[in-house]
């Protein structure tokens, strides 16, 4: 437009020389296109936050109404099974980070190496919470589905957890009912984060297989950077869902 | 031109649409629905919000036709019932939250800040088939019988109690929160990061500002909801209370964290709003904005202070009087960014040259009828007298003056305001006055009365009433059928108007912002080369120079 | 200027070397044991108040997964090296979190002093 | 005039007739309340017209037929602090009082007659102390406090009185209070205002204000014979609470005689007033709230009794002033003799209960 009159004439027009095939149309540079989707994904990851957050508050507040049934309840998860998969899931962002770093300094190889080991290592996790979970089917311990109070009520009948926490007491009715609410926040708080690694996982596979053509190792590393802080953000989850859910009362 | 018109259109004799635009670059319905131009997907969504604001619409006009007696003779109570809550559903989710920001915020945003689209395309087609999909689960939902739970989904009414459609309802709300999460996310990225050199924070439009305050509150309140509803659909499915009392859940948790979310909704439903009215007082006084940082830090005070408010809608629901002390005053400080914008909006006028066309009509609406409704929030936000007046029509009216008198209007004036950039073609001028004015009059006689019959005790959400409320309520009724001719017209002559209207030129209202430099319906990416910004929003000066230049070169 | 172009000033793609990375991973893994066997040790409780009662388990459970956090949000997301925009964003987010806990607490912890 | 339509004659004779601005006034708080919200409106109708003569007289003044050259004015710093700074001190000045009188209504005063409200879907039901039920109305003289604890058996409900200025929600488990005091005689409305689902507008009823003397009528003339204590009574005997709840040296529940607004210190070392709220968790969630030096052997009663069944037995503990009623109660009720026994070591000490702070 002629009359167009805030426009100075080819000021800008530089960045049109030289685009890379990767650089989308509406951005002035490749910065640009990085700096964009990089922030629109910690922003996605703040809707995150606030997305467990409303179940990390339901959590605090019902552990504090029924402090002792929520003690015994998670005496049912299995310590050795959950540090195994945070160690697992520590290692998996370990490997991300890697697969990050591989695909800034261009080797292909190595990035492949990594994001497969990345996606072993969250099948690895979603495996043996899969474990977990059928040991809670068996138990019982399934709210709603499935569901039983009898190891809260009476302990002894429950000698496996029994033998490890001898202190726990046989819960009265009233707060034997409430380990239901413990293992339906386990439950939903697990299980969106196992939704969330499944949508990781599900996302890794589709990068495997464009990273073997060499899409992310000819220097636009935006979407594995981008990819990358999902990873983890799913990982610190997992650091805060741990403690609160297996270990705040082993004692 | 007539001389208290401040209208600047080409000869109409020679004037064309310019061949090459947005709309006409490409044909066919998958240039349509395949498309990343922001203002296409915006045309998408005008579509789509009109039709839900017209079934909404049509609802409220049930709802009225009933309340007309006392006795709940036209329907039953809970065909009522589920009037109201799809009525409430629909406005607040359908139309209320995407009205601004999907359409006129996501078609001006870019052009505003001088860039070629939205930051992210691709995530904002996705969000206007998010608002499809919820929109389809939302007319679903009607279809096999609709929902009763109020748009409030209180537990444990909505958990243990209804038998009706709550899951698909919420869940189609759920998917409509992600849409509008999209939404605002796109928005702040851009702002951040798309602005043509030269634009800086300070020399943004106050529509760009208070939209970014917006989409903070869309991208950080939204994700609460969403994890509340997916909560109360577990809670229906696998009979698990978190929120239900006689599983040992607390209730009033769900309504933190249903109003932790809800109550910063309603400013995102109202700041872009706000937005609007402050390009449109501008523009139709021909001067800068009376204090343009104080507008502008006005929003981003009540995106803030915004998150620490929401149990005022608890004062009475057993949360502890503590606490409602502190939501009370804290309240009491929200309260005042919205005064400091109405004043400063005042003397935006002071010393002007003012013409009435009809979005600057709307504004003066807009401002009339959002002082009413934020002042009449502070009867709401103080604990004393919230115990008298809220749950009664006195709340109805207080909102619907604030989202009908404030949001709606606001609404309206952009889309007039904008609509020759949009479509090239000018509205009917004296017609659309007279929508303005039958609008203002159906709203207030529609009501106004709701704060009388409010204060009186009547209840809300009441199929059925005492009889002594009925004069005002006859009142109401009658409003509201004003109030629908109010909203047809504009629809029939809008549309109209995309073929006969005038040729509207590029700036037809000697606009200054980047959007007005461009041709009108601007190109797929907004302008030939991307501009420089090099002067200060509102700088009607600049604007007046650039023209005498050109009539020098000519 | 926009962000874009101070970023790309400031910021020429920092690229975190692999040995940062193997060492937080062991700051990570070593974390993780110390939680776990700090978890088994009763570490008592304070009593504040009457009736106020700090148990010391928690608060050193989740102080260590706030350390852990925050190695994985500086390093392996490279907050260190990123924009002031990225790190507000981050802090805004944490911000709003606190005030949905904090904030709805307010009423919880109230209700027990008076008699409503 | 015989030309206007028959409808359109009765609503003008309604509006006549039947139309009012303002609610009645019926309580002691209600002009008080009247005085904070006409001053919130005379303050509104300063603001709104003090906008809309800025905006008429502006649009007047400076219209461009009079003012075709705008001048550009930046701000002006101090006109914009006197706008912040005027509607905040107002705002302030509405919060203080707001709260002054929300604490007020929300306060009862110590000597108020108590009477309790169970809302369910779709009817409200009052119990007097003296044992007077009723369905949907509330008989109340005028001249003394009446204090309400008000509990919902299903959903939200809220118990409203517009000429009262009082509105409370019913809260599924747990109790709440408001108070009034009524000065006029009358009938008056009584409302539901939070949906509560399907007949929510009909979950309505009336409030009979009455004079001192006309309410004692009243409360005779409506008695069931039972006061609510002694139904109260009656279900403390039939659910065996006696067998641990006695004066017992060796008892294995706490004593409860003059136990209603003490403090009592519990397992955790928390303390805490036995309320009207406090004792029905008690009953009802045993398990949280163990008196110190007392194991949690209390089962629950939830699901065992009614709402109502529950004020009974709160209204008897609360009138439970000497160990006389108590000793009676015992005495009539057959007690077995292997407590002992059958006791799971009530002399262990109770499990600690904690309160984690994440």
């Amino acid at each position: 437009m002629s009359d167009s009159t805030a426009v100075a004439n080819g000021a800008v027009a530089d960045a049109h020389h030289h685009h890379p095939s990767y650089q989308r149309h509406h951005f002035e540079t490749v910065e640009q296109q990085f700096d964009a989707t990089n922030f629109a994904m910690w922003l996605f990851l703040l809707t995150e936050v606030m997305f467990f957050g409303g179940l990390f508050m339901a959590y605090l507040l019902m552990r504090n109404w029924y402090y002792q049934a929520f003690v015994e309840a998670s005496h049912q998860l299995n310590i050795g099974w959950g540090t195994a998969n945070t160690a697992v899931l520590i290692l998996s962002s370990f490997t991300m980070a890697m697969g990050v770093w591989s695909a800034e300094m261009r080797k292909k190889k190595l990035l492949l190496l990594f994001l497969g080991l990345t996606w072993l290592l969250g099948m690895a996790f979603l495996g043996i919470k899969s474990i977990e979970y059928t040991e809670k089917w068996e138990k019982h311990h399934v709210p709603g589905l499935n569901w039983s109070e009898a190891s809260f009520l009476n302990p002894a009948s429950d000698p496996e957890v029994h033998e490890k926490y001898p202190k726990d007491q046989p819960l009265s009715a009233d707060m034997a009912s409430k380990t239901e609410m413990y293992f339906f926040l386990y439950f939903a708080m697990t299980g969106m984060h196992a939704l969330h690694m499944i949508i990781g996982i599900s996302i890794l596979t589709f990068m495997i297989i464009r990273a073997r053509s060499g899409a992310y190792t000819n220097g636009h590393v935006t979407y594995v950077e981008n990819f990358g802080l999902y990873w983890h953000f799913v990982d610190i989850i997992w650091i805060f869902l741990f403690p609160l859910l297996y270990l705040i009362s082993r004692y | 031109m007539s001389d208290d018109s401040n209208v600047n259109l080409p000869d109409q004799s020679t004037a064309r649409i310019p061949k090459m635009n947005f709309l006409t670059k490409e044909n066919g319905l998958l240039s349509w629905l395949l498309t990343g131009d922001h203002k296409r997907i915006a045309t998408l969504y005008l579509i789509s919000i009109t039709f839900f604001f017209f079934i909404g619409g049509a609802l409220a006009g049930l709802i009225r036709l009933e309340l007309l007696t006392p006795q709940s003779d036209l329907m039953a109570a809970d065909t009522y019932n589920k009037v109201f809550s799809m009525h409430g559903l629909i406005m607040v989710f359908f139309f209320l939250v995407p009205s601004v920001p999907a359409t006129i915020g996501n078609f001006l945003m870019p052009m505003m800040i001088g860039a070629k689209d939205l930051a992210l395309p691709k995530i904002n087609l996705l969000s206007w088939y998010l608002y499809i999909v919820a929109g389809i689960m939302m007319l679903y939902t009607m279809a096999i019988g609709g929902v009763d739970t109020g748009w409030t989904f209180t537990t444990p009414l909505s958990t243990h109690y209804l038998n009706t459609h709550v899951i698909s309802a919420g869940l189609a709300v759920f998917v409509a929160g992600f849409s509008s999460i999209l939404t605002g996310l796109n928005f702040i990225v851009t702002i951040h990061k798309m602005r043509c050199p030269g634009m800086t924070w300070f020399r943004l439009p106050l529509f760009v500002w208070s939209h970014y305050a917006a989409s903070i509150l869309m991208v950080l309140g939204t994700p609460v909801l969403a994890i509340t509803l997916v909560l109360v659909v577990l809670e229906r499915t696998v009979h698990i209370g978190v929120f239900d009392p006689s599983l040992g859940g607390d209730p009033l948790l769900f309504q933190h964290l249903f109003w932790f979310y809800s109550h910063p909704a309603v400013y995102i439903m109202i700041l872009p709003g706000f937005g609007v009215i402050s390009e449109v007082i501008s523009t139709f006084s021909r001067k800068r904005v009376f204090g343009y940082t104080a507008v502008a830090f006005s929003s981003v005070a009540i995106a803030v202070f915004g998150f620490f408010v929401w149990a005022h809608h608890m004062f009475i629901m057993g949360i502890s009087n503590y606490a409602a002390l502190v939501f009370s005053l804290l309240t009491m400080l929200v309260a005042v960014p919205s005064a400091i914008k109405i004043f400063n909006w005042a003397f935006t006028l002071y010393k002007g040259s003012i013409t009435f066309e009809t979005p600057m009509l709307y504004a003066i609406g807009f401002m009339g009828l959002f002082t009413i409704g934020g002042l009449t929030g502070v009867f709401l936000g103080s604990t004393g007298t919230d115990i008298h007046l809220t749950e009664t029509y006195f709340v109805v009216a207080h909102f619907h003056f604030v989202m009908v008198g404030g949001m709606l209007m606001a609404f309206l004036s952009g889309i007039h305001f904008w609509w020759p950039k949009w479509t090239g073609r000018m509205y009917p001028e004296k017609l659309s006055q007279l929508a303005a004015l039958v609008t203002f009059i159906g709203f207030n006689l529609t009501f106004f009365p709701q704060f009388i019959v409010g204060t009186l005790g009547m209840p809300r959400r009441y199929a059925a009433y005492p009889p002594e409320f009925q004069v005002l309520n006859v009142f109401s009724t009658a409003g509201a059928t004003v109030l629908g001719v109010g909203y047809l017209l504009p629809v029939l002559y809008l549309t109209w108007s995309l073929k006969y209207g005038a040729v509207a030129g590029d700036n037809p209202w000697q606009a200054t912002g980047l959007e007005w430099q461009t041709q009108s319906p601007p190109l797929t990416e907004n302008f030939p080369v991307i501009p420089i910004m090099d002067h200060e929003a509102y700088d009607y000066e600049w604007l007046e120079r650039q023209k005498q230049k050109e009539v020098a070169s000519v | 200027m926009s962000e874009q172009h101070n970023s790309h000033e400031e910021n020429e793609h920092h690229i975190v070397s692999p040995f940062t990375y193997l060492a937080i991973l062991l700051a990570l893994l070593g974390f993780t044991g110390l939680t776990v066997w700090m978890s088994f040790i009763d570490l008592g409780e304070w009593h504040i108040t009457h009736g106020v009662t700090l148990f010391w388990n928690p608060v050193v459970a989740l102080a260590i997964a706030c350390a852990k956090m925050t190695l994985v949000v500086l390093f392996f997301m490279h907050v260190k090296y990123s924009t002031k925009l990225t790190k507000l964003t981050v802090a805004s987010g944490f911000f709003v979190f606190l005030v949905l806990i904090s904030m709805t607490l307010t009423d919880y912890m109230s209700r027990a002093w008076g008699r409503w | 005039m015989d030309h206007i339509s028959p409808v359109l004659w009765q609503f003008l004779d309604k509006w006549l007739t039947h139309f009012s601005l303002f609610p009645p006034e019926a309580s002691k708080i209600a002009p008080e309340m009247d005085a904070l919200y006409f001053f919130m409106v005379l303050v509104s109708l300063v603001g709104l017209t003090l906008v809309v003569l800025l905006i008429v007289t502006f649009s007047i003044l400076y219209s461009k037929k009079r003012h075709p050259q705008a001048v550009q004015i930046e701000g002006s710093t101090i006109l914009e602090a006197t706008w912040t700074i005027i509607p905040l001190g107002l705002f302030l000045v509405m919060f203080v009082w707001g709260a002054l009188l929300y604490f007020r209504i929300y306060t009862p005063p110590a000597n108020a007659m108590n009477i309790y409200v169970v809302g369910k879907q779709w009817m409200w039901k009052v119990e007097h102390p003296g044992g007077q039920h009723e369905i949907n109305a509330l008989h109340v003289p005028t001249g003394r406090p009446i204090q309400l604890t008000i509990i919902s058996q299903d959903v939200f409900h809220s118990f409203s009185i517009p000429a009262f200025r009082v509105k409370r929600e019913a809260i599924p488990g747990r109790y709440t209070t408001a108070w009034f005091e009524a000065t006029t005689p009358g009938t008056y409305h009584l409302f539901c205002t939070q949906y509560c689902g399907t007949n929510h507008s009909q979950m309505i009823g009336d409030v009979i204000v009455m004079t001192p003397d006309d309410f004692k009528k009243w409360l005779t003339g409506s008695t069931s014979g039972n006061s609510l204590a002694m139904d109260g009574e009656r279900l403390f005997a039939s659910l065996s609470c006696n067998a641990c709840h006695n004066t017992r040296p060796d008892a294995r529940g706490p004593n409860l005689v003059n136990v209603y607004d003490s403090r009592l210190t519990l397992s955790t070392g928390q303390t805490i007033t036995a309320d009207d709220a406090y004792l029905r968790q008690a009953i009802l969630n045993p398990s949280q709230n163990i008196t110190q030096g007392y194991a949690p052997i209390m089962p629950t009663y939830q699901g065992q009794i009614s709402e109502e069944g529950v004020i009974a037995l709160v209204e008897y503990i609360k009138n439970l002033d000497s160990d006389y009623r108590v000793q009676q109660t015992l005495n009539t009720t057959e007690l077995p003799t292997n407590i002992e026994e059958k006791a799971p070591a009530p002399g262990r000490q109770p499990a600690a209960q904690k309160e984690v702070k994440p």
